[in-house]
This record gives structure tokens, sequence and C-alpha cells, in this order.
């Protein structure tokens, strides 16, 4: 299938978008639009496979590479593996579900669908890229509408969450951009496959990576270059809450996982300081998190934590873990977008978020709260959702390695799914449970467009969650690839 | 008769030209000003008169160029002239200091 | 024959120069209405800049005076656009002004002399061509003759270029009295980089750094920028400066290549030097115009980065980032001049909820600002990128990382305007603008160039397929 | 050999009704979901009961031993080579008895709530979870990989923290619910860590695979793992220990016990169920799991042994202070579970030695009868008075015949009163421990003392004593629903110590001779029933004793009242540690001093840039200066450096 529909209709949308009237037609659009892309990423899914069953075991399927500027050497490069269908997948799913939740923006609704839309297709423009540049290029996109959404259409102190969401962010793409040229000068090309076969010295790579790495580590929370999630996902509105922690913070993640695959030497020299940082993260957003009084901060905080999974699972340098960490990625994904959506919903109807003014939801809006529990069981790591699988993932693959600070970072790692059930069972004790407040007890539950939201992020958590295996069939092969040129790094060492 | 060095030439042109900067940096009337910037413009004329004429007499650029550069001293000071009395209108003086609304 | 060369190598200059006459005999005549005269200069404009578009090869005129070729006319082209664009913008401004034609007398002496300055052979050539830019300029800054701030402005831009002229010329007589030419085929293989000629060299360029506001030889930049009407001001930031780094490119890379080392040394400093201070005053303006001022300083540090590569990679870049240039910074331009024709407002603050009064204007400023910012989709991100890139073919990754931080402040004062644009409240925001159809049409061309120069790659295939 | 494969049915059918009643139950089977719950169960009960009779009575042993046979088994994550996590189905005695258990006690569950929750409003829900727990509890048993356990593990516990909550708008509830999941995920986090070691060195997660593995002294895996160590503990003993504390967490050992008796806040029945019967000996039943394992390593049984006499000691003393009938029961089932502990420290395997193994697992079989009847009996109790305190009790013997005689039956079946069921499970244990370690058998000969005290003072002041006062009108014992398990379930009471347990669940299934001799038997039987006679005394007719002994035992009862102040501690780790000394810290930290960086970041640039404004002071002669400084800062920087 020709990939570049992925980024061809989310425009086509956002024109479309733009040349309607009215909320309704608005809406319509937007969601025609991502049902289009969630169908097309499903064909995706369907073709890949096809083609992987036929014996097609080249690393990168439906490859197209268009020349796009000569010097430097730029070309608009795209292609798939398991591991960017896993993304594109989570992609479609959280864009779907975030319009649904914000069916009833009154608000500048055109300008503000034109944003997800837009975010949106920075996304997938990411995760088909094969060129360095390309890459960058819609990471940087997906930028611009994350300011505005948070700005115009956010809450609390939301221009000063947006202005430092955006500085950091482009800070980080600032350090990835040293990265990509330092790069690009040491192997006169930005196509990855390029940059993996002919392989840069190591001393180069261990100038490059730390710009690289960390720049895109700011893009997924990683110690101490978390603080612009908390303010930026507590302001914004739902569905740019849900489109920031369910895909924006994964471009992060997945550049992360490129960047490793591209220089594994300084990946490996510098391992244990990803290790701290990543343990770091996940133990101290855990705490963090525990004091937390505001339900979008709670989730902020968490959001923090469980990525640093992610950073683990790709510090930790192992086939195991790296699965681990993708996997961690996509159930992340869709599990926080299912948490903001349902924090989303409490709110506009209660129109607090404080845990300490909520109380007792389940008795009026039973389905809203179930959903709640669902996306809090999923983040506590219960079998059965995705999160589960993710993380015990990551824990199998970081405990491969008998290193005793490995050993270490792992049970601490381990350590915070206690903190995790500790704070996910206060907020659900506090705001779902207990006694409820009479001004809320005739709030009315879920319409049509949230439930639908709900149950297609549920679905897709669950499916992960209750057959794995689906997901490992998709990414185990491409980690596989991955891996064989990463590992080599390891045993030179 | 015994010529005069280049040397000495240059040194008149060089404290010309540090004198109308001097005068650039210290004067407080504009017209003044002006006039400092024409001793260094005309330092600058030394300077190519006296190149020309005593390195590289076979060709008379150094001459023409200091020509040129009288021509366009004058039309450049006949501007700012223009622009000084505007400003006068506008602000009752030629004082620069008096002229520094816009800062920082 | 020899005519034949002059009116085909000419013609852009002669189109100007048959022009500028024209408007002085209408000058003379009975008095037209602004309307007509509008059309008279755009389509004129337009002829100009289709005749750059028309090539007829290179060569030489006047013993090497003036050369010229495609990548200079192409150049020339660039400016002719800028300015067609700002004679587009400045329609309204100019409906409720009476000298008329005086302005845009001015307005094409000076890119007269521009233009031949870019094809300057000559060190006498280069300082006619100069001059020829700068003194209109310096009276067309005091156009608004009764604006207090119009003429501190010009006062500060005469003053201030006139000394240094006078540097300049220091550094040229003295380069003359070490080489014994003026020319600039013959001086590479004079220059030998003895203690006087490195002296000379450094007047020579700061010069030049006074002239694109480098950074310590800017301060003149914001107060003139202030001050001047908004018309003069997007001259002098894009057109007079474009144009000057034209020269400077093709003077560093071809003229003082022998002296690359130092220039590279000298280039480093400057251009860090001049991106952090834009960067640190542009966050502290309130007043647009000077904002832009101070960020056009931090674009001119980009610039230097760019010019830093020395080869041709580096001036494709610096030629397709002002091409970029032009279309961002006018159309920023574009909008505050609109809004200051028809309102009077300059401030930030001012613009506080715009976006609800004019969707429209807060769309084009706020995509211009992006352009500036260097943010994907629009132009000013490659543009950016193609210029990092070639400062980092050195291997100079420190500067690169240095620059690529300070976008992130940039980014802030940027944000600062489209925040103030769409989130602040605002009691009394601008009242909604009817937008002349001339102004518009001069908007979208910037927006479709902002867009399109970047992603068809075409226009920068363009530039790099031109011998520099 | 028949296939084995319809056991598959067992746990899915309640997981089918779950998912129904979860997504329909609440809009469409509003009233039928008991119904449907309970039917649904009763053939998962029926398959079972088909299982056991094939795997032990047709099929029977081979080879003199009962074979573990896995019926079904899929990969279902497959982490890396040779690792993954399968879902299975293991049969052997030990999965089939279990099978029994949970499936006929859950059955009873659900019948007795058909009465007990009748016109709750939700109903539906309720039933649901209760399938989910018994799907997730039949998995756990059935588990042929660890970490299969693992998972059904966190499933029970999810189970258990929903019912717990049932009540969620009562605070209490919601923060016993809380406490539970909080204090067993903590217990499992030592389990995951203990699976991740013996995974690692043992190179697979299939249980039958480490069991080969590590019980072959030769084996690679077994050297590996018996010469690491780490602060002088062996890997093994590390691995062990630690998913031994997972285990101590769900069977609430001591320290990790104090969630079990807050959890009585849920409704009875399932108490009953998960508190009583199934749930809280999985910890029990995850030891013996491994058992194999767990007899390699002396240390790791060690901490079995003392862990478990000892929670039984201490919770048998608790139990004796409590007034909450509901805690009583509470505390008397973690003391019958540190029985079940220690018989199994106390075993090795195979063999007569492995007669802990075995008498663990009878007491097991038999605990579950009694303890869910003795819970079902109390819910009754409660659903009559509406309290859970003892002082609203009395004299109820008449008002509820049947409750009072099954809840005797079972008293006197937990005391270890010959014939009842009780009786002969715990002789083997004590017999066992006797073997093995003296000290042991006289701390548990005392708790059995304890026991039939503290169950008697229980039945007295409920049945006996003073009369309570119920006022007005009342519905006696309940529907039929609600009596027919406590009938069939006293019968069991009566005669499960009758079968033949040792011929069919033993540690290396070949099945050993037991010998109930007179004079081992004398002890402890008459222990009891001494105990049992001075609960009469005491609690038969409402009298000063009590309180008098109570005052004489001072500050030790208060001490027991109060639970030894366990709970305190906790609080005070939590509260006055954890709390304030690192999460509000970090909290402060990431507001302060990380963000706090990054904002003064952005200050910093604020403040120069308000520093250098003077540069551009708006006077042209200092702007002419400056440009003349620049000339020459860049002489002296061509002078000095690229010289």
């Amino acid at each position: 299938m020709n990939l570049s529909l992925l980024v061809i209709f989310p425009l086509v949308t956002a024109l479309a978008v733009l040349l309607s009237k009215g909320l309704k037609q608005v809406r319509g659009f937007a969601l025609l639009g991502s049902l289009t892309q969630l169908g097309l990423a499903g064909w995706l899914l369907k073709s890949y496979q096809a083609e992987r069953a036929s014996g097609n075991l080249t690393t990168n399927l439906f490859e197209s590479n268009t020349p796009w500027f000569t010097s430097p050497l730029i070309n608009y490069h795209i292609g798939v593996d398991g591991i960017a269908i896993a993304m594109i997948l989570l992609t479609s799913v959280v864009v779907v579900a975030g319009i649904l939740v914000s069916w009833s923006m009154e608000k500048m609704s055109k300008e503000y669908f034109f944003l997800l839309v837009l975010l949106s297709m920075g996304a997938y423009g990411f995760f088909i890229s094969l060129d360095l540049f390309t890459m960058f290029f819609f990471l940087e996109i997906a930028v611009i509408p994350k300011f505005l959404l948070i700005g115009v259409w956010g809450s609390g102190d939301k221009v000063k969450s947006a202005m430092k969401l955006a500085l950091m962010l482009m800070g980080g793409s600032a350090l990835v951009f040293v990265g990509l040229l330092g790069i690009y000068y040491n192997v006169h090309s930005f196509e990855t496959a390029e940059v993996i076969r002919v392989g840069l010295t190591s001393g180069v790579q261990k100038f490059f990576f730390p710009f690289a790495f960390i720049g895109f580590g700011i893009f997924a929370a990683m110690f101490p270059f978390h603080t612009w999630v908390p303010d930026g996902h507590a302001s914004a509105p739902t569905a740019a809450s849900m489109f920031l922690a369910g895909i924006s913070m994964k471009l992060g993640g997945y550049g992360c996982l490129r960047m490793v695959s591209l220089m594994p030497d300084a990946a490996n020299y510098y391992s244990w300081i990803i290790i701290i940082l990543a343990t770091i993260a996940i133990i101290y957003g855990a705490f963090a998190t525990m004091m937390q009084t505001d339900l979008k901060y709670i989730n902020a905080y968490s959001s923090i934590s469980h990525c640093g999974f992610v950073i683990l699972g790709i510090g930790m340098m192992n086939k195991t873990s790296m699965n681990g960490a993708v996997i961690q990625m996509v159930s992340h994904g869709l599990m926080t977008a299912l948490f903001f959506a349902a924090i989303g919903m409490i709110y506009s109807r209660t129109h607090t978020r404080m845990v300490a003014q909520l109380g007792g939801l389940l008795k009026a809006m039973p389905f809203i709260s179930t959903v709640f529990v669902i996306a809090g069981l999923c983040s506590l790591g219960l079998p059965g959702f995705s999160g589960f699988v993710a993380e015990m993932t990551v824990f199998m693959g970081s405990w491969q390695n008998p290193d005793t600070m490995y050993r270490f970072a792992t049970v601490l790692s381990g350590a915070s799914i206690v903190v995790t059930a500790v704070y996910i069972l206060r907020a659900t004790g506090r705001a779902i449970m207990g006694p409820i407040s009479d001004e809320h007890a005739l709030l009315a539950d879920a319409t049509w467009n949230e439930k639908l939201a709900s149950v297609l992020l549920i679905a897709a958590i669950l499916v992960i969650g209750i057959a794995p295996f689906l997901m490992n069939q998709l990414i185990v092969p491409s980690t596989d690839i991955l891996f064989e040129h990463i590992g080599k790094a390891i045993t030179i060492k | 008769m015994n010529e005069v060095p280049l040397e000495h030439i240059l040194i008149v042109s060089t404290a010309l030209f540090f004198i109308g900067m001097y005068g650039l940096f210290t004067r407080r009337n504009m017209i003044t000003m002006l006039m400092s910037v024409e001793l260094m413009l005309n330092s600058v004329n030394i300077n190519f008169v006296a190149f020309n004429k005593y390195l590289y007499p076979e060709h008379l650029d150094g001459i023409f160029f200091s020509l040129f550069i009288i021509t366009i001293a004058a039309a450049e000071a006949a501007v700012a002239i223009a622009i000084i009395i505007n400003l006068y209108r506008s602000h009752r003086s030629i004082d620069v200091d008096d002229a520094a609304e816009m800062k920082f | 024959m020899m005519l034949n060369n002059m009116l085909s190598l000419l013609r852009q200059e002669l189109v100007l120069s048959v022009l500028i006459f024209l408007l002085l005999f209408i000058k003379l005549g009975k008095d037209r209405s602004q309307a007509s005269l509008s059309v008279i200069v755009n389509i004129a404009l337009l002829i100009n800049l289709l005749a750059g578009l028309w090539n007829m090869g290179e060569g030489e005129l006047f013993s090497g005076m003036f050369h010229t070729n495609a990548t200079i006319v192409f150049e020339k082209s660039i400016l002719n656009l800028a300015v067609l664009l700002i004679s587009m913008q400045s329609y309204s401004w100019l409906k409720s002004h009476d000298q008329v034609i005086e302005f845009y007398l001015l307005l094409f002496t000076s890119l007269l002399g521009m233009q031949f300055m870019i094809s300057s052979g000559n060190m006498l050539m280069f300082y006619l061509g100069l001059e020829m830019s700068t003194i209109p300029l310096a009276a067309a800054a005091n156009f608004d003759l009764t604006n207090r701030r119009s003429s501190e402005a010009a006062m500060k831009l005469i003053i201030s270029s006139a000394f240094a002229s006078g540097i300049l010329l220091m550094g040229i007589s003295f380069i003359y009295g070490t080489t014994g030419t003026l020319l600039f085929d013959a001086l590479p293989s004079k220059l030998t980089g003895n203690p006087l000629q490195m002296f000379a060299f450094i007047l020579f360029i700061s010069g030049f750094a006074f002239k694109i506001s480098a950074v310590p030889f800017h301060l003149w930049t914001a107060d003139v920028y202030e001050g001047a009407p908004v018309a003069v001001t997007s001259f002098l930031s894009v057109v007079s400066k474009g144009a000057v780094i034209f020269v400077f490119v093709s003077v560093l890379y071809k003229v003082f290549q022998p002296l690359s080392h130092a220039w590279y040394l000298i280039i480093s400093v400057l251009s860090v030097a001049t991106i952090l201070v834009g960067n640190l005053f542009a966050l502290r303006q309130d007043n647009l115009k000077r904002f832009l001022a101070f960020s056009s300083i931090a674009q001119v540090g980009f610039i230097l980065i760019g010019i830093l590569s020395g080869d041709h990679q580096g001036a494709v870049s610096v030629i397709y980032f002002i091409l970029i240039y032009v279309f961002s910074n006018l159309a920023a331009f574009g909008v505050i001049s609109l809004v200051s024709a028809l309102t009077g407002k300059e401030q930030i603050t001012d613009y506080k909820h715009f976006y609800k009064t004019n969707p429209l204007l807060a769309w084009v400023l706020t995509i211009a600002l992006f352009s500036l910012a260097g943010v994907p989709p629009t132009a000013g991100f490659f543009g950016k990128f193609f210029l990092l890139t070639a400062g980092a073919s050195k291997g100079n990754y420190l500067l690169i990382a240095v620059a690529a931080l300070n976008m992130v402040i940039s980014f802030f004062y940027y944000l600062k305007v489209v925040k103030a644009m769409f989130m602040d409240e605002n009691e009394t925001p601008i009242e909604k603008l009817e937008i002349p159809a001339v102004s518009k049409l001069a908007l979208y061309i910037c927006v479709a160039g902002i867009i399109l120069v970047g992603l068809a790659s075409v226009v920068y295939e363009h530039i790099n397929s031109l011998s520099i | 050999m028949q296939s084995y494969s319809y056991i598959l049915w067992i746990p899915l059918l309640p997981l089918a009704t779950f998912v129904v009643l979860g997504l329909f139950g609440r809009k469409y089977l509003k009233t039928s979901s008991g119904l449907i719950g309970t039917l649904s169960l009763l053939t998962s009960c029926l398959l079972s009961f088909k299982a056991a009779k094939q795997y032990f009575f047709v099929d029977g042993k081979v080879d003199g031993i009962y074979q573990k046979i896995e019926a079904f088994k899929h990969v279902w994550l497959q982490f890396s080579p040779g690792v993954s996590i399968d879902m299975g189905i293991t049969i052997d005695p030990i999965a089939v008895m279990m099978l029994v258990v949970i499936t006929s006690v859950s059955l009873m569950v659900h019948v007795f709530s058909l009465g007990y929750m009748k016109g709750e409003d939700r109903f539906a829900t309720y039933y649901a979870f209760l399938s989910l727990f018994t799907f997730s509890m039949l998995g756990l048993v059935l588990s042929v990989n660890i970490f299969q356990i693992y998972m059904f593990w966190e499933l029970v516990g999810v189970s258990s923290f929903l019912l717990i909550g049932y009540y969620f708008y009562k605070p209490s509830a919601v923060a016993a619910s809380k406490k539970a999941f909080i204090v067993t995920r903590f217990a499992d986090l030592g389990f995951l860590i203990g699976i991740l070691v013996l995974g690692f060195y043992g190179g697979s997660l299939d249980i039958s695979t480490l069991i080969q593995k590590f019980t072959t002294v030769q084996s690679p895996e077994y050297i590996s793992i018996t010469t690491a160590s780490f602060l002088g503990m062996s890997m093994l003993t590390w691995g062990l220990t630690l998913v031994f504390v997972g285990g101590a967490g769900k069977s609430a050992m001591f320290p990790l016990h104090v969630w079990l008796p807050d959890a009585m806040e849920g409704p009875t029945p399932v108490s009953a169920l998960i508190h009583a019967a199934t749930m809280v000996v999985a910890g029990v039943y995850l030891v013996a799991r491994l058992f194999p394992v767990f007899s390699m390593d002396a240390h790791a049984l060690d901490i079995v042994t003392y862990t478990g006499v000892f929670s039984a000691l201490l919770a048998a003393v608790i139990a004796c202070t409590q007034t909450d009938i509901k805690r009583v029961l509470a505390y008397s089932t973690m003391s019958q579970i540190g029985y079940m502990m220690f018989s199994l420290g106390v075993s090795r395997y195979g063999g007569e030695a492995g007669l802990g193994y075995m008498a663990s697992m009878f007491h097991l079989f038999t605990h579950a009868f009694f303890k869910s009847l003795l819970f079902l009996g109390a819910g009754s109790v409660i659903h009559l008075v509406h309290s859970n305190e003892m002082k609203d009790m009395g004299g109820l013997r008449k008002l509820m015949p049947i409750t009072h005689i099954a809840f005797l039956i079972a008293c006197l079946a937990i005391a270890g009163v010959p014939p009842f069921a009780g009786f002969f499970s715990k002789e083997e244990i004590l017999t066992a421990a006797l073997h093995e370690n003296t000290l042991v058998y006289g701390v548990a000969l005392f708790t059995a003392a304890l026991t039939s005290f503290y169950m008697f003072r229980l039945y007295f002041s409920i049945f006996w004593n003073k009369e309570a006062d119920v006022h007005g009108e009342h519905h006696g014992e309940g529907t039929w629903t609600m009596k027919l398990p406590l009938i069939i379930l006293a019968i069991c009471s009566v005669g499960a110590g009758f079968i033949g347990f040792p011929e069919f669940v033993t540690s290396d299934g070949a099945g050993i001779e037991t010998h109930m001799d007179i004079a081992s038997m004398a002890v402890p039987v008459s222990l009891s029933i001494v105990a049992i006679i001075i609960a009469a005394i005491m609690y038969k007719n409402a009298n000063e004793k009590p309180a008098k002994v109570a005052t004489a035992f001072g500050g030790f009862y208060r001490a027991a009242y109060k639970k030894f102040y366990v709970d305190e501690v906790y609080l005070f780790i939590t509260k006055k540690i954890i709390f304030p000394l690192i999460g509000q810290p970090i909290a402060w930290a990431d507001k302060h001093m990380v963000d706090g960086f990054m904002l003064m970041l952005g200050n910093l640039t604020a403040k120069i840039s308000a520093a250098i404004k003077g540069m551009q002071s708006g006077k042209v002669q200092y702007y002419a200066l400056y440009f003349f400084g620049g000339i020459i800062a860049l002489s002296l920087l061509l002078i000095y450096i690229w010289k």
C-alpha cells in the first residue's frame, strides 16, 4: 500500500475541516477522516502480515523513496516495520477516541479539530519516516498544535503550561537536530538504513548520542526533563491530553529506540546512565503521583513513571526489554488516553478535578466510573490489561543482566508497581467510591460518543492484554532485526 | 628637494581619522558631528591619493576613488542636514542627546 | 554588440532606471490619483521581476566594474520581488499620504544602488552602490515628516551609516594601499595577510557587519526600525539586509578566500554574539517593529553560521534563506503595516485577542512568525535547517548546538506574540479591519511562499544548480 | 486415558458468566443474574466432580503414583527463547482437589447469596464479581506456568478488592478494600522478583521444567542457582523466600496479615468464599505447587515453618479477644492457615517424610468446608440481627435451629473433636510436627487448645448466653437458599475426614499409610475438650468471669485486643514515614527544584536580558563607540587567537 496516504489523508481532513462550516460539519469531517485513518491503519496491518506471511523478510515494507533535496541529501523515504505499525495503530485509535471525546467542543471548533488532525498528521509522518530529516520534520510539526491546543482551549494556568511545553519540546528537538547533523556529516546521509550500513565510529557515537537521546528523551518525559508533562497535561483540554500522552510522548520513546539502533556503541556505553535516570523517573514519578490531589496531575505524573519503563526497557539493551519498551509505549498510550478521557468526562460534569471534592461517582455515573477504574487497573498492571504485558516484558528483559546495578534498578522499578497501586487506589477510593455529595448525585452518565471512545480504547487495551502474542508477532521480528545490529555493539564491549 | 615620505602622510591621515572619530564621539551638536564624519572621510581621501601617488602611480584608481568619496560625502551631508533640519522642527534642538527617545 | 550586451545584462537596472525617470516626469506633471499610480508602479515592478526570470547568460560590462550571472540575476529578482510585495502592502499607508511618488523614488533609487552593488566587480562600484542604497533610505526613514521618532530614526541612520562608511572606506583604502588594486578579480592573488591588511580587512568586515546589523555593530537597527514608517522598516530589514548579505557572501567567498581562516574565526564569534544578543533583546520588546528588528538581528546570526561553511552549500543556503526570509518577514510586516496604517497600533499588547476580530491577519502573522522561528512545515524550518547544516560542515558542532538552543529562546518570543493574539483576553481588541485587495494578495503570496518554498524542493534545487 | 480437555470449561464458564453479567447484567438481567451465575457454576462444579472421578478413580495411578498431566498448554507471551508465559491446565492431585473445593464452596456461596443479597442494587454486579473471582481462582490452581499463577494471583487479588469494596459508599469498606489490595500487592512484588530469580536461573517459567531442573542436583541450573548468592543467602533461598513472601501476603501470614480482618467489610458470603476457603489458601497452594523445589532448600522451609507457626499462635491469641464475630473468624482463618503453612514447612519430599505435605493439603480441604460453613452461619446470624458484634447476639439457638446445629458442627470440626473433619487433618499435622520439630509441636498444641476455646466462646456467645434483643418482625433463617448450603456444608464437615485423603494427595503422588495411635491423639483431643469446657463455663451464661479474666491478663489482653499494634506500626510507616518523608519531599523537589531549575533558566535569561539592556542606550554616539569597540575586539581576537 502507499504509505503516504497516512499523511495525505489527515492533510485532506484538515483542509476539509478548515473549509467546512459549523460544529456539526467540522466534527463530522474530523471523525470521518480519523475513521478512515483507522481503517487505513487496519489495512496496513493486514497487508503487512500478508506480506510477511508470503516470506518478505526485508526490514521495512512498503518502502518508497522519493528524492527531495540533493544537497544535503534528503529523501522522502518512508516504510514501516512492525514497531512502526504498532505505533500507527496506537495513533489511529487514540485519534478516533480523542475526536469522539471532543464531540461537543463549542469554542472555535474548526480550529480545534484542525489542530487535532494536524497533530495526528505529524505523528503518522514521524512513524513512517525512514529518513532522519523527514522524521525530524514531522516531529516538529507535532509541537505547535500542542501549544495552541493547550493555550487556547486549556484550563488553569494554561498559557504558562503551553509555553513551558512548547519551549521544552523545542529544546528537545534542538538537541535532536545537533545529533542528526552529527550523523549526517559522518555518513553523508540521513537514511537510517544507510547509517546502520556504514556505521558510525565509536567516538562519533559517544559525542552525538547524548544530544539525540536527551532530545528525544525530553519528548518521552525522561527525568529530569519531564517538567513539561504535569503542567502540560493538566492544562490541556481532554483530547489534547490524550494526544499528548497517548501519541506525542511516544514520538520520544520511538525516537530514543531508533537512536539506540543507530548508535549502539554509545548507547551501550551510556546505558548505565540511561538506566539510572529511568529508574529515578519510575520511582520518583510514582511517589510524586502519590502526593497529587488533582486527577489530571495524578495521571500526568503517573505518565512520567510509566514512560520511565519505556526508557528503562531501551536502556537495558536487550531484545526482551526492548520489546517490552515498545509494548509499554502502545499500552501506555492507550491506557493514559483512556484515563484522560475518563477524567475529562468527570470534569465536564462536576467541574472539578480535585480528588477531595469528588466522591462516590460510581453511584451517579457508573459507566464513567467503570472506565476510570479500568484505566486505573490497567495502569497498576493488572493481568488481562496491556500494562501487565508491557511491564512484565520489561522486567523479564531487564532481569537478564546479572549485574547488581541492573538488578537493583529492576527491583526498584518493580517496587513502583506497589506505589502505583497506592495512588491509583487512593484516587479511586476517594473519587469513585465512598459517599457521594448531593450536588453530584444527579449528574448524567456518559453520552454515546464518550461511550464509543471508551469502548474503543478499552477494546484495544484488552486485545493486547488478553492476546499479547498478537502484539509479539507484530513487533518481535522487527526488534530482532533491530537487535542484530545492536547486539554486535554489545559483544564488542 | 626631499619628498615627504609616505609614512608621514599616513600619520597625518590616521590622526585626522581619529580626530574625526573623537569629534563624533564627543560633540553633542549634530552639525559638528557631521563635520567630524567629513574629517574621517577626508582622511580616507588623503590615504587614497597618497597610496596612488607613492605606491601605484601607473593607474589613477585611488584618485578617482577619492573624487567619488567627495561627491558622495556631499550628497550624504545634504541629506543629513535635511534630516537634521527636520529633526529640529520637531525637537527644537539639534543636541544629539535630545534625540534619544527610542532605547532599550 | 556592446549595446546589445548592455541591454540584456543591465535589464533589471534599466527597467528600474526607466521607472525612476518615469516617476520623476509624472511628478513634474499634474497630480495623479494614488490608486492609478500604485497600479503603474506595481506593474512596472512586476515587469522588473519578470525580467529577472529571463535568462540572458553572464558577462561583464565597463571593463569589469559590473558583472552579472544567473545567481546575481536571481538575487536581484529576490530583491525585486520583495520590493513588489512591500509596495503592495503599503497600499493602505500610502493612500493617506501625499508624497507617494517621492516615497517610490527613494525606494527605487535605493534598490537600484543595491543592484549595482550586487553586480559590482570593483571596490569603487561597490562603494557607490552601497551609498546609493543607504542615503535615500535615510531620507525615506524620515518619511513621516512630522513624527518625532521618524526624524530621530533617520538621524541615527544617517550618522551611523556615515560613520560606518568612514570605517569601511578606511578599510578599503588600506586594502588598496597594500594590494594596489580595487578590482575584485585581481585582489585574491595579492592578499598576503600582513598585519596592515588584516586590520584593513577587519575594518572592511565591520562596515559589512554594520549593514547587516551583526552584534556589536547593530545598535542603530532597533531604533531605526522602530521609528521609520513600516514600509521603510520592512524595506530596511528585508531588501537592504538581503542585498548586503548577498554581496558579503560573494566578497568573502571570492575576494577574501585567502583569508578564510581569519574570517571563519571572526564570523563564528560574530554569529554567536549576534544570535545571543538579538534573542536577549527581542525577549523584552513590546513594540512589534522593534521586536522584529531584534528578531531579524538574531536571524542574521543564523545566516552568519550558514556563511561559515565557506563552500557552495553555504552560499546556496544563505540565498535560499534570504528568499524565505523575504516571505516570512514581509508577511509579518504586511500585517503590522496594515494594522499600523489603519489603527496606528504597534504594541504587542494591542494585539491581544487579535484572532477574535481578524482571524485571517492573525493566521498570517502566526504563520510568518512560525516561519521566522523555524517551525515545520513552513519554509523557515527548511531555511534554518540548511543554514545550520551548512554551518556544521566544518565540524564546529558546539557552535551549532549553541545556535540550536538559541532557537528555543527565539521560540519563546515568537510564541509570546502568538499567545497574545490567540490566548490573551482583551476587552477592546483591534476592530475588524478592511483589507484592500492588493494587500490581501500580497499577504497570500507571502503565505504561499512560506509554505511552498520549503516543501517544494524545486526552489532550493534551482538555487543549488546555480554556480555561485 | 481419556481426554481432559473439558476441564477448560470449568474456568471458562464463570468467565463467560462474568462477561455476560458485567456487560448486560445491570440493565437487562437484573433479577435473573443470580440464577445465571448459580447455574453456570453448578455446571462447573459437576464438571469438577467428573474430573476428580476420572482422575482419581478411572485413570488412577500409573506406576504407583498419580501422574501430573498437562491437559492444555498454549504459549501466551514469549519473552525469549525458552522463557515464556504459557496458559495451560495442569492436572495433578492437588489441582483436582482444589477444583473440587473451589467449585463446591463457590456454588454454596452462590446459592446462599441468592437469599442473602436479594434486593441489592448491584445484584448483577455482585454475581459478575463472584464469577470473576471463581474464574481467577480456578485458573490459578490449574496453572502450568509460574507466571500464569502470578497473573491469576493478581486477578484474584483484584476480584477480592472489588468484592470487599462492594459496599462502595461505605468509607470503611473502601479503606478495607484498598488495604487488602495494597498489602497483597506489596507481597506480590516479592513473588514477582522471586519468579524473576527462579526464571533467570532456571531458564524457564514452566513449573514442571523448573521443578525438574532444580531438583536434579547435577543440573547446571541447580548448580548455578545454589552457588550464586547475595547477602550470604543462595539465590535458591532468595527465590523461594521471595515467592513465599507473595504466598504469605495472600495467605495473611504475619506480618502481612493486617488486611484480612479488615476484609470482613465485604458481604459475608464473600468472606466465606474468598477470605476463608479459597483465596487465602492460595499461598499454601503456591508453596505446595513448588514443594519439590522448596524441599531442596532447608532454609526456605524453615522460614515457611516459623512464619506459619508464629502466625497460627498470634492469630489464635488475638481471636480470643475480638468481639466482632467475623473478625474472630478471620483470625481463626489466619491461624488455621498458619497450621497448613508450618505443616508444609516440616514436611519433606516423598514417602513417609511427606506426611506434613499431605496433612497440610488435607487440612486445607477440610478447613474449606467448615470455615465456609462458619462464615455462612455467621452470615445468617448477621442477616438476622444486623450486627457483627457479639454483644448484640445471644440465645439465637431457638430462632435459628438449623444454623445453630450447623455452626456447632463446624465449631466441633475446627476444634478437632472426633469424628468431625478437622480432627483428622489436624491430627496428621500435629503428628508431622511431632516427628520433625518439638517446639513447633508444642506451640501447635497450645494453639489447638486456644482454637477450641475461642471457637466455643463464639458459639456460646451467639447461641446461648443472654437473649439477644431481636426486635419485631424478622425473617428467621431466611429462604431455603440460605439454609440449604448450611446443611450441605455441615454434612461435608462431618464426612470430609473420612475420605482416604493420604491415598490421593501426597507430595509425590504415591499415597502413604498413616497411623492413628491413641496415645498421640489423646493429648490434643483432651486439651480441646478442656478448652471447650472452659469456654462453656465462661460464656454459656452471661456472667462476670470473662471481664475478670480480661483484667487478670491486663496489658497483654489489651495488646491482643488491639491486635498487637501491627496496624499502628503500618500506619506509622506509611503516614509518618513514606508520605511525609519520601512522597512529599519528592513532590516538593519536583515542583521547586527540577521544575524550578527549568524556570530558573527562563528567569536567568530574562535577567541577563535586563542586565545588558543598557547597551541599547538610544544615544547614537554610544552606538558608534560600541562600533569602535567591536573593531578593537575583533583586532584583539585576531592578534591573540589567530596568529
